[in-house]
């Protein structure tokens, strides 16, 4: 059984029809890109699957149960993770209470969260801005931090929404490494991303919508040379600069 | 049954004309609202300056409310201006607790200046329409009251072409949509700010006037305007200048 | 215990030993100052932690003055109780508020907006109940017992009141350090981050409101048998809810100290001012120096004065642990 | 007779009579407590004085504060208390903003300043805060103005009111009513009650409605219209006040609303026999009856009233209006004779001590005082069995200070003439 099912997922805005009948499914351990060009309906799939949008048709189904009408509070309870594309630190608070926050969901004590979450943060990286404010921090680091915690909510599956945006290629291929024990650790990934870097070097799988629909699903290399997704998304440079 | 109906048309017709100097009040509350996401507390008290300034003409130097009028709100625009500068531009991006303080603090500041200047005293000028009323059959039409009723529809009507088709409107509105659309497209938005606030009070200051020669005035009335005009503008939609019209109305009917 | 610790022990201990020295009137002072710091804490709870702004606080203080009266008057129940029971009540009010502000997810003016419609619907309600005094109020007899909360001299209340600023203090410093307290300021900065993490938004801001409210209530219960005289337009009127947040965010909101610090620093300011000015013919004058100060500690420092004292303070600060 | 705590600052007050002139205060307070520091004096006595000298009704505290002030002063120029050797009064002044705690707090600091009495605050609601604060200190306390019957029925030991109860205010009206109907003969049958929806309109309207429905007068209260403090548009209320064909109206006013009132009556042509205040301000204040002018004449209120005649009433008036431009109007009067009823006492008791002067206070026998009224004498509950209203009406006269003039009872009348039935508004 897959891990995340999503079926015939529909979500319109007014007369835009963001997400149209989008079904596709990950298995544990599994890592998907999702990708597609500004506007597809990547960050409206996140969403749905997040609950924090109801979809108008379809279901997500996680570990066998519905995810739809549940609030995001709930899905995250259940081992669904998120991140958001434009980060949302709790700016006015450490970077250690921020992670605590994700760690308190499945540990009551407060010290014992206290110490998960320093694990976690000197597993990001972050030690020395442990006591930091977060408003603080510079984009690569909030991008670090807004994993970190989804990361201290123990999930199942992670959904991570374009965490590499913005990083420079040093900074992605550090990030590339962490993801990459994160996943080892037994996380399933779902990722959207637009640093091809990222997505190559990661997805086992990769999905590609334009207009919301699916348009090409596969591995990573045959997904990139696929006329259609040339044409709507990557565009021919890409081809000769990463595959050949 | 005659004698009821008599009655019913009569409190109708009062209550539309009233419902429109409402509607002039809460029309400045609505732009400032629309405009910056802030609820101005201190509307009433803004709109007992300008009485205060419009009785004073009239006691001095005999000028009736309706003509000091464009006087009033030109004084009021420019408090408004200045409350705007000194204070409002500063407090758009806090959390709205603490927007709402300043403002109720300059609420308390303008009550307690015009009890300083003019002191406590309940003030109703005998201005020269202010005891004329007409009547078609049984039916009694307050004149003061047509006047305010249809000076506040001019005044909408004019701020409506104003925000239509004048640039400054029309950049007005552009900002009150998209703040961050209104200055990638290079317009002056602290300068919008500075206007609609000020536009805002003006309007109240107008109302005031219109209301000179049917009340009296004191520097305590403010608050009671202030919650006049948000319930208005509860009632017509926040940041909804027609609605704000149609909130007056509706509040003066029922009252 | 750090050096932070010692210095807030000696600080209880002076105002502890203070009615020894002071008189009644400057006690009062001192009652007044912890009311409000008490007031201002119980405010904080729900806005300086969890960030839902309440401009009609003044309910619950309403509730609680109105209900400890009440039953004490009708069923002879002892205010120590009858406090309790407002306190419940006014949570339940809290509730209902709640829920329809939080469950259909009114947020910064809307939710500003209800709270205040809610005070003042009350407020009306209160004076139309003719059990309740209605419009005239209710003037309390005075029986001076332990049992019956009303005592004839200033020192009783004096340690009542100072008991309850510290216990608020206590209460909020161990919400602060709980998973609550974490939960609630998670809220505060961002409640959709928060709900990503899994935190029942809805489920904690009910807590906070419900906490805020019944704290807010006890104090009401305080007010009715220090002044003996209970008055709807007094006790549910926008003056008292927007006197109540003035402290908290003068001092800082949603800091432990912030509301104790505005209200050391605003109660015995408004006492001076009001006394100097009243005697020069100055009406006014001092509520337009209150507005000034307002706006000018909003304004130049939005934080409250608690971070400068902070910064002062800062040598008597060990290195900080995790939680703050 | 009296108002509440404040939020709705708007009209909730009352002003019984302020006279115009606009001289400052200032000038007044620096003279304050002079005296009696400078001249070596054998000792002093302080007496604490709370009244609302800021916020909304600080006219009327600071003319009231000014009224407590110059009975004082005129107790010292005239040799002081000679039964403690001269002994000079003090007035220690205090501000009770119109709030119940902030009047508590002022009190006791008062007493810690050494105050052995109080006299004050005005408002009933202030004055049950401050009469629970004498209880608990044990200090007298003397109301000169604070009208709720509840604030006396405690049986505290140490509260006094010179002023004159609600219940009696309104048993006043209903007799001045009777007086006047009687003696033109006209008996009207409909009458409309009007009120403002405070403490203060809804106590007063509803005593003066079962008083009224008890005393078998021929006249039936067909229309009973109450609306908020401070309501800006009286227009629907008397549209249904015409429709209720009333002969007369009872209004129970503040001073905004009675000019909203008079004004919509003409407006919408009510016809009237008259006007007749049970007991309310907005119908006799020096701004009313210059603004309202011709529309003011004839309306008739019962109220407590100062007694121009009497000697005190001139001695008190010429250092009013010496110090602050103003004449002494009810409230400065009933202030300029509680602090004067407080000399009394103390120059009987002989003594600072509480139980000295409370004794001496409860055995006031007080005639030589500026009201309308009999004797000061406190009865058992502390309350003033002396106290009177009289029926005041707006007549004609060039003189704007001559128009309003006191018609009953005989005793204190200034014109024997009561105009009753008046003309119709619109035709005067």
């Amino acid at each position: 059984m897959a891990l995340l099912e999503i079926n015939k997922l529909t979500k319109a805005f007014g007369g835009l029809t963001a997400v149209d009948g989008l079904s596709f499914e990950i298995a544990g351990g599994e890592i998907l890109g999702l990708i597609g060009p500004n506007g597809a309906g990547k960050t409206t799939v996140f969403n749905c699957i997040s609950g924090f949008l109801p979809p108008d048709s379809g279901d997500v189904t996680f570990e066998g149960r519905s995810m739809v009408q549940r609030q995001p509070f709930s899905i995250c309870k259940r081992g669904l993770a998120r991140t958001f594309q434009i980060v949302k630190p709790f700016p006015a608070i450490s970077v250690l209470d921020n992670v605590m926050v994700g760690a308190l969901l499945r540990e009551p004590s407060v010290s014992i969260a206290q110490a998960e979450a320093l694990n976690i943060i000197d597993f990001m990286g972050l030690k020395k801005m442990t006591r930091q404010e977060a408003r603080g921090l510079p984009l690569p680091l909030r991008k670090r931090l807004e994993l970190a915690r989804a990361l201290a909510t123990k999930p199942k599956l992670l959904l991570l929404d374009e965490v590499m945006a913005g990083l420079n290629p040093t900074e992605v291929d550090e990030l590339i490494g962490l993801i990459r024990e994160i996943n080892d650790q037994g996380v399933s990934i779902f990722m959207i991303e637009h640093v091809m870097r990222g997505v190559m070097a990661l997805s086992q799988r990769v999905i590609v919508i334009n207009y919301g629909q699916k348009i090409a699903e596969g591995l990573p290399c045959d997904v990139v040379l696929d006329n259609a997704v040339i044409e709507a998304y990557l565009g021919k440079e890409f081809i000769s600069a990463q595959c050949t | 049954m005659g004698m009821d109906s008599t009655l019913a048309v009569q409190l109708l017709i009062q209550g539309v004309l009233l419902g429109g100097v409402y509607g002039l009040i809460a029309i400045g509350l609505s732009l400032i609202f629309g405009v910056m996401g802030i609820i101005n507390f201190a509307h009433g008290q803004m709109m007992v300056m300008g009485m205060y300034i419009s009785y004073w003409i009239f006691v001095l130097l005999g000028i009736d409310p309706y003509i000091s009028l464009v006087a009033v709100a030109a004084a009021i625009f420019i408090l408004g201006w200045l409350i705007q500068y000194t204070v409002v531009n500063r407090i758009l991006d806090y959390p709205e607790a603490m927007q709402v303080l300043p403002l109720v603090s300059i609420g308390l500041i303008l009550e307690n200046a015009a009890l300083m200047l003019w002191g406590p005293d309940h003030r109703s000028p005998q201005t020269a329409l202010g005891l004329d009323s007409m009547w078609v059959g049984p039916i009694m039409v307050d004149t003061s009251r047509l006047i305010a009723f249809v000076l506040a529809i001019i005044i909408t009507f004019l701020i409506f072409i104003f925000l239509k088709k004048s640039n400054l409107g029309k950049c007005i509105r552009a900002a009150s949509d998209n703040r961050t659309g209104a200055v990638l497209v290079g317009i002056d938005v602290d300068r919008i700010y500075n206007m609609s606030f000020a536009i805002g009070a003006a309007t109240t200051g107008a109302a005031g006037c219109l209301l000179v020669p049917l009340l009296p005035i004191s520097p305590h009335i403010g608050h009671d305007f202030t919650l006049t005009a948000f319930i208005v503008v509860i009632l017509g939609g926040m940041g909804n200048l027609l609605g704000a019209l149609v909130g007056g109305v509706i509040l003066g009917v029922a009252e | 215990m750090n050096r932070l610790h010692l210095l807030l022990v000696l600080i209880l201990a002076v105002l502890s030993g203070l009615p020894l020295v002071l008189s009644k009137y400057t006690l009062g002072i001192f009652i007044m100052i912890f009311y409000y710091a008490y007031l201002g804490q119980s405010w904080n709870v729900l806005t300086g932690y969890t960030g839902h702004i309440s401009l009609g606080h003044a309910l619950y203080i309403g509730i609680g003055a109105y209900t400890s009266v009440f039953l004490a008057q009708h069923y002879g129940l002892s205010p120590w109780v009858g406090m309790f029971a407002g306190g419940i009540l006014a949570s339940l009010v809290a509730l209902i508020l709640g829920f329809l502000g939080f469950r259909f997810g009114l947020r910064g003016v809307y939710f500003v907006i209800l709270t205040i419609a809610f005070a003042e619907i009350t407020r009306l309600v209160v004076s139309h109940i003719e059990v309740l005094g209605s419009f005239s109020g209710i003037f309390l007899d005075f029986d001076p017992s332990f049992r019956n909360f009303q005592f004839r001299g200033n020192i009783p209340y004096y340690y009542i009141a100072l008991t309850m600023m510290v216990l608020s203090l206590a209460a909020v410093r161990l919400i602060e350090i709980s998973k609550l307290g974490r939960f609630m300021v998670a809220i505060r900065e961002d409640e959709d981050a928060a709900q990503a993490l899994g935190v029942n938004t809805f489920k904690y801001n009910m807590i906070a409101i419900a906490i805020s409210a019944f704290m807010t209530a006890l104090g009401g219960c305080f007010y009715a048998n220090y002044i003996f005289y209970l008055h709807p337009d007094s006790l549910f009127g926008m003056g008292l809810s927007i006197e109540l947040i003035l402290r908290p965010i003068v001092g800082g909101m949603g800091t432990l100290f912030g509301p104790i610090l505005g209200s050391f620093i605003l109660t015995p300011l408004s006492e001076v001012s009001r006394a100097y000015f009243s005697k020069g013919g100055l009406e006014g004058m001092h509520l337009i120096l209150y507005g000034i100060i307002t706006i000018l500690v909003v304004l130049f420092m939005p934080k409250g004065i608690i971070v400068y004292v902070r910064q002062w303070l800062k040598p008597l600060i060990p290195e900080r642990k995790g939680d703050d | 007779m009296e108002k509440k705590t404040v939020t709705r600052a708007g009209m909730n007050r009352r002003t019984f009579l302020k006279v115009s002139g606009a001289a400052g205060l200032g000038v007044a307070s620096a003279t304050f407590g002079v005296p009696s520091l400078l001249r070596a004096a054998p000792k002093t006595i302080k007496i604490g004085s709370i009244q609302p000298v800021t916020g909304p009704l600080a006219v009327i505290g600071q003319g009231s504060r000014l009224g407590n002030q110059l009975a004082i002063d005129y107790i010292n120029a005239n040799g002081g208390i000679n039964s403690m050797g001269g002994a000079k009064l003090e007035l220690v002044l205090g501000d009770s903003e119109s709030k119940p705690e902030v009047g508590r707090q002022e009190a006791d600091r008062l007493i810690n300043e050494g105050a052995v009495v109080l006299v004050g605050p005005f408002q009933s609601g202030v004055a049950m805060a401050i009469a629970t604060l004498a209880e608990q200190r044990q200090v007298p306390f003397v109301m000169d103005v604070a009208a709720l019957d509840a604030i006396t029925q405690k049986g505290y030991e140490h509260v006094f009111r010179v002023f004159i109860t609600a219940g009696g205010l309104v048993a006043g009206a209903l007799k001045y009513y009777k007086t006047v109907t009687e003696a033109a003969g006209v008996h009207p049958k409909r009458a409309v009650v009007t009120n403002t929806a405070d403490p203060f309109g809804k106590g007063m309207s509803g005593g003066f409605l079962k008083m009224l429905k008890g005393s078998g007068l021929p006249v039936e209260v067909v229309e009973r219209i109450q609306y908020p403090l401070g309501i800006q548009d009286l227009s629907a209320e008397v549209a249904r006040i015409k429709a209720a064909k009333p002969d007369i109206i009872f209004p129970i006013s503040r001073i905004g609303d009675s000019v909203i009132l008079l004004r919509e009556l003409y407006k919408q042509r009510v016809d009237l026999m008259g006007i007749f205040g049970p007991g309310s301000p907005g119908w006799y204040e020096p701004e009313f009856v210059k603004d309202m002018d011709k529309l003011a004449f004839y309306s008739m209120t019962n109220v407590p009233w100062i007694n121009p005649e009497s000697p005190s009433y001139q001695r008190g008036n010429a250092a009013f209006l010496k110090a602050s431009g103003k004449n002494l109007d009810t409230n400065s009067a009933y202030a300029y004779t509680g602090a004067l009823v407080i000399a009394d006492a103390l120059e009987r008791a002989g003594s600072t001590k509480t139980k000295d002067i409370l004794k001496s206070l409860r055995e006031t026998n007080y005639a030589d005082h500026p009201v309308v009224g009999g004797a000061i004498k406190f009865n058992d509950k502390g309350d003033n069995t002396g106290a009177l209203t009289a029926l005041v009406q707006i007549q004609p006269d060039p003189d704007l200070l001559k128009r309003v003039r006191i018609v009953l009872p005989k005793d204190f009348a200034q014109s024997e003439n009561i105009i009753f039935p008046a003309p119709q508004l619109w035709e005067r």
